[in-house]
């Protein structure tokens, strides 16, 4: 046991920090919410270059051979500056699930360009009124060497600026009777619509209108989609717990430094009580998020087991983070309600990421769910086995 | 003790539902909604619809009937409140609960002859000139200077977070006369023409989307006859008037209107039977149950002659946070779509419980606030030492 | 809608909590605690001389006439001041039952003399196990002239003063299948055992061990014992809720006298923010408590329906008041941990209270019920009808 | 970066937890309970497992090896720790985790010599006397005098709220030899033997049911050799060794002891499927599992060799914040039966939820509790400003 940061991930994380609170201003940032790519890619080129988009490939491919801890620290450092970049769709989901589960020829073809940063690539799995998961209604239709692709996805991260999009779909030919397609985004029948929404992600509705692909869209083996996907959103909720963390401590450090420096009644803000109560409760609430989070992550790298480690971390981090934000607010006062204080920035972010990969209510369903019929999962590794003394 | 509204008020709650339900229709919120405005709508709409409730006879309600008010007690005014809530109306805000209570209590007949009859007709705007840069919480810091000269004051400043400055004809301004220390003293109350010279007005985005504004003040003349009070005490005007502005804020519409919202879309996605979100509506109805007696309890008190002072900051603490609550489990409730904005996609009741949950961070802040609203209950309702 | 105490209303609770503030030491309510009786029986004759146990029923049977309102109010003074009485045994449950819903013979019989303070009665509905009375497993077979009893019955208040226990049954006889039966407590077959319990009230388990009664012991008409029922357990949590309020008024005021003396780091406590804040909310629950009571009293009182109301008051209630006398101690610190400081007769009545006639969650179901299928009492009187705005 | 147990950690907690089994039998629970001590063992069973703790080797696991220490990380003496509040244990308090390493720090080889191996074989009970009637969260106040007289001091005062002063050996005694102003300055540490005439102590019994001790030193004459550190500076001494008894307190074996116990009983009840208790549980396994990675994480820094201050408080506040939300669940979860106690028809766990959440009030106030803790956290984690 120990839960402490190795000299070499406390440094990388310090690296991806300071770079990250330097890339872009906060009005660049804000300027970006609306765009159609909603990144700046000469960062995302710097990125790449410092070796963060292929931080968690092998070297072999490009990468710097690092895990899915690492890659959580930097989501959490882009997430406590605000940075947008294509890391969630590219790394995050599309790359990652083609170097765990992709068939050998899109793996080959697409990790290192995702490494290097040469391409973006996304994921296209929920979908509109039906975000859950529980029914696919997207459907490739087996065609003479291919599929027809029909349906409407959503929650479609940077679908403007990615080459291909890794698409969920119903396949009669999977023993699980569900398929991963690769779609290039600009075949015919593709069709985009940007969703208007809080924080600083470029999301996506995307419409599959008939779109003929080839037998070699396949991204997995059949009957390999399901486990595929069950690990896609597993890393999605341990990184959008990672990106809240990162956004509890900006909001935190602005709360404290507003605190020790605004005066009113002749005293420091920060020296009231109930402010000091308020922050010293958001830094207690980010370490257990965050100790969380990490638990999640290093299970996750380890490819152990971690159904109750990213339920918890995602559940607590998508409750306490907005009520975090939501103090830093009340204890900023009118100041920060302008759009031209960064607080906003992370008020929004904190709404995104808590609503994205199941928010606390789902995860806490999932918990339940384990509770229900997997109590020794839902107890955890480190327990001391029910019944208690019968007394 | 009666739970229940009696015939009357009955009646009145009716025509007052029927009155905002003909005026507010489909038609009127698709086109006379602007996001740049504080509560969304058209600024020119908001105008018209207050004289609208001037006409009706809704503004002066609650005023002796000399001034043309029609007598009617804090129930009538609380339950039109709740319904222009509810109903999420323009119009009810400071120009007409505020200022012609503050006139009536501290102006001159001159003053109350000037300026009630246009405010019971709802032809005026007024901008409430208190917060500075420097003085939010601690509003007893301003710095906005008024020197005498001839028979005008002078005044030089600058107002910030200034709710309807730049559609409104007067500002109920504070600024400094007298002594900087102690900071309570020397400040003056003043209605200030918004068309006077040397006003400037600046616009700023908040993150709720809407513009609020800051108003510059240079060497701008204000008749004698216009300051309110006497001079130097203008912190008892502001102090002695806070109820006013109090018992308007703790009406209980809003979270009625929420907690509706929410079984709208339960019942529309079938899951009024999901026990999970039932054990969370259960708490919130009940929460927002509390927030409506508080709201009459508060009203009831005035109709019987008593004077709540801290029971109305409390009911509006109650009020706030619970709608803090509904916000939060609003988002909670719409899953993956609740960041969804309006215009959007998915966006489930056009993208309002997002845009609520970033206008409501005010409520946690503005007039005193959860923290300031503490202290005051604590001071002044429990007797606890400073 | 006028939500004030009426002059007589204020007077009454005025009158009856100073008469229960000064009625007995801590001291002695301590003692009583473990007593079989429970309470003082000087006392509960001054209550009844005082016209609080004839309170609530007609004057033509030695009553004062006047509501269930009034009695709320002397429950809450009962409360504030942790006064034990068999108040609730005999006005609340059985008296109140009888007057409601007894057959003649019964209520000209008894309550008379329970207005009077002259006989005790009590009822026995809960049984072991089996709190939620979902099912009734205590039998009444019918015999030739009468039945026999049997089952075990729990939480009965001041089975060892009462006369005679209005018991809740199966009995095949009646169309709802139930009925409520007046057992003389001295029975052949009639065993009590004390509830070690929190809180003051003496509670026990009754054992109906083949007990005969006549066939007049029946105390409704055939077919009426569940709506009996129904309304005892509605009044039962709407004066439990009173007890409550109470109870949250004593702590609060124990708290703010002792927040102002106290000096720590030479300061008032009660000058500390963090202190002020905790008061500030305890106040505001407090009131919101009342309201809801009130609210719950009053509809049952004038005779509406008030399932919404009590279950409201009662899961309000349930949670904040416990919740608020744990500030209470936390403000208080070590001294009020000592059983000599009364602020612990609260701590543990509030438990009690919470705990009987359904807590928090038991209501807060009741109202998820409603709510999946009654939206309109759901909702209450006053709402402006579904669906909103449709936007 | 690891979050399980290595096999020697997990060998470690298997050990330990086959000791505590194989001590803690049914019938040790039948006879050894006592509703009148604080953790309501029999004082002289706790003793006796003291030194049953001292011969297994756990009580000097983390001193250095030149004082019989086992030289084991922090991570060992949490694990130890998680166990024994799992298993519910005596013995492990301010005798083994404070004063010990207090002495360490601070005391004359004289000192460490004449009782660290004493204290490492489980032979001695300490009473800390800390706090007194006017010295709770205020320590700094206190008033108890120690006045040199020859080679002596003579202390006479007062302690209160004085855990196992009626079963210690010696007392761990703050006393104030110098001047009243500034208050923490002329504070003074002393070793007294509780054997020495002019000690008496007075019972009080607690709302938790067990009894507490008030101590009255009346010329109680203490050797010069006893005194800890320098004189006027115990002040330092306090302060230094606060962290020694948080991180001991901050062990998460309470509380998952009280996640298991709820567990067990929605099993027993068949309810491990309610949607509404599974929601309930699930926040509380999340924030029972903050809990422990809070403690683990403290250990893990110490184990790393740095120095966790306000971080140690942290973890304690955690910790117990977590068991009061346990305690107040446990009583929702038993519905109509929680007021039920020891002995009574009914009560389930004989009562011992309800025994709990009377017994862990004083997490909310005691050793900083819970609002002194926030004061910490603010100051020295986050720099705020007095």
């Amino acid at each position: 046991m120990d839960i402490t940061l190795t000299k070499e991930a406390d440094s990388l994380r310090s690296t991806a920090l300071a770079f990250a609170q330097h890339a872009l201003t906060h009005d660049r940032i804000r300027a970006l919410e609306g765009s159609d790519g909603g990144f700046e890619p000469d960062v995302w080129r710097d990125m790449a270059t410092m070796g963060w988009s292929g931080c968690v490939f092998p070297l072999e491919m490009g990468g710097a051979g690092l895990g899915l801890f690492e890659l959580a620290l930097i989501v959490e450092a882009c997430g406590q500056a605000a940075l947008p970049s294509p890391m969630f769709a590219s790394v995050v989901e599309a790359g990652m699930l083609l170097l765990e589960s992709g068939v050998e020829r899109h793996r080959a073809a697409w990790v290192p360009r995702i490494a290097a940063g040469d391409a973006i690539l996304t994921t296209a799995v929920f979908e509109p009124g039906n975000a859950e998961l529980e029914t696919v209604a997207t459907t490739a239709t087996p065609l003479p060497g291919g599929y027809r692709i029909d349906g409407t996805k959503t929650f479609v991260r940077d679908a403007a600026t990615a080459r291909a999009i890794v698409t969920l779909a119903r396949c009669p030919d999977s023993p699980d009777g569900l398929a991963l397609l690769l779609v290039p985004s600009g075949l015919r029948g593709v069709r985009r619509q940007r969703l208007s929404s809080s924080g600083g992600e470029a999301l996506w509705e995307v419409a599959f209108d008939g779109v003929s692909v080839p037998a070699t869209a396949l991204v997995t083996e059949p009957g390999q989609a399901l486990a595929a996907l069950d690990r896609l959103l597993a890393r999605g909720a341990c990184l959008k717990a990672a990106e809240l963390v990162g956004i509890g401590q900006a909001a935190l450090d602005l709360t404290v430094a507003y605190a020790k420096t605004r005066v009113q009644f002749e005293r420091p803000l920060g020296s009231f009580q109930a402010v000091q109560h308020h922050c010293a409760t958001m830094y207690r609430d980010l370490r257990v998020c965050r100790l969380l989070m990490w638990e999640a992550a290093a299970r996750l790298a380890a490819g152990q087991p971690a159904q109750r480690e990213v339920a918890m971390a995602k559940a607590k981090t998508s409750d306490a983070i907005p009520a975090l934000t939501r103090t830093a607010h009340q204890i900023h006062g009118a100041i920060a309600y302008y759009r031209d204080y960064p607080l906003e920035l992370y008020y929004t972010r904190a709404v995104a990421a808590a609503a994205a990969y199941g928010n606390a209510t789902y995860h806490r369903r999932a918990l339940a769910h384990l509770l229900a019929h997997d109590l020794d999962t839902f107890r955890g590794d480190i327990h001391h086995g029910l019944p208690v003394r019968p007394r | 003790m009666d739970f229940d509204l009696t015939a009357d008020e009955h009646a009145f709650r009716d025509e007052v539902c029927a009155f905002l339900t003909a005026e507010l229709t489909e038609a009127v919120w698709r086109t006379e909604r602007d996001p740049d405005e504080q509560g969304q709508w058209r600024r020119e709409f908001t105008k018209a619809f207050r004289r609208k409730l001037g006409a009706a006879g809704y503004i002066g309600m609650g005023w002796p009937a000399a001034y043309g008010g029609g007598g009617k007690s804090r129930v009538y005014q609380t339950i039109f409140a709740e319904e222009m809530e509810y109903h999420r109306a323009p119009g009810l805000d400071r120009s007409i609960t505020y200022v012609p209570n503050a006139l009536l209590a501290f102006g001159t007949d001159a003053q109350k002859a000037e300026f009630l009859p246009r405010i019971a007709r709802g032809e005026l705007s007024w901008f409430v000139g208190y917060s500075e840069p420097e003085a939010g919480s601690d509003l007893a810091n301003l710095k906005a200077r008024a020197v005498p000269d001839g028979s005008d004051f002078v005044v030089t400043g600058q107002k910030a977070f200034s709710s309807e400055a730049h559609m409104a004809e007067y500002c109920w301004l504070a600024a400094r006369t007298g002594p900087v220390s102690p900071k309570h003293r020397g400040i003056s109350m003043f209605i200030v023409d918004m068309q006077s010279p040397g006003i400037r007005i600046d616009r700023y985005p908040t993150l709720a989307g809407w513009t609020h504004h800051a108003v510059y003040f240079d060497a701008v003349r204000v008749p004698d006859a216009h300051l309110v009070g006497e001079i130097d005490r203008g912190w008892s005007v502001i102090m002695g008037a806070i109820d006013f502005e109090r018992a308007a804020l703790a009406a209980p519409g809003l979270v009625a209107f929420q907690l509706d919202r929410l079984l709208a879309h339960a019942r529309e996605q079938g899951r009024l039977d999901d026990p999970v979100l039932g054990d969370q509506l259960a708490r919130l109805a009940t929460e927002a149950e509390g927030a409506r007696l508080m709201s009459y309890w508060i009203a009831s008190l005035h109709a019987h002659g008593e004077m709540p002072q801290f029971e109305t900051s409390m009911a509006v603490l109650c009020k706030r946070e619970t709608a803090r609550l509904f916000d939060a489990a609003g988002l909670e409730m719409l899953g993956a779509f609740a960041p969804l904005r309006a215009g959007s996609p998915g966006a489930c009741f056009d993208g309002d419980i997002e845009a609520e949950y970033r206008d409501h961070l005010y409520f946690q802040f503005a007039a005193g606030g959860f923290d300031i609203t503490r202290n005051v209950i604590a001071h002044r309702g429990l007797g606890l030492p400073r």
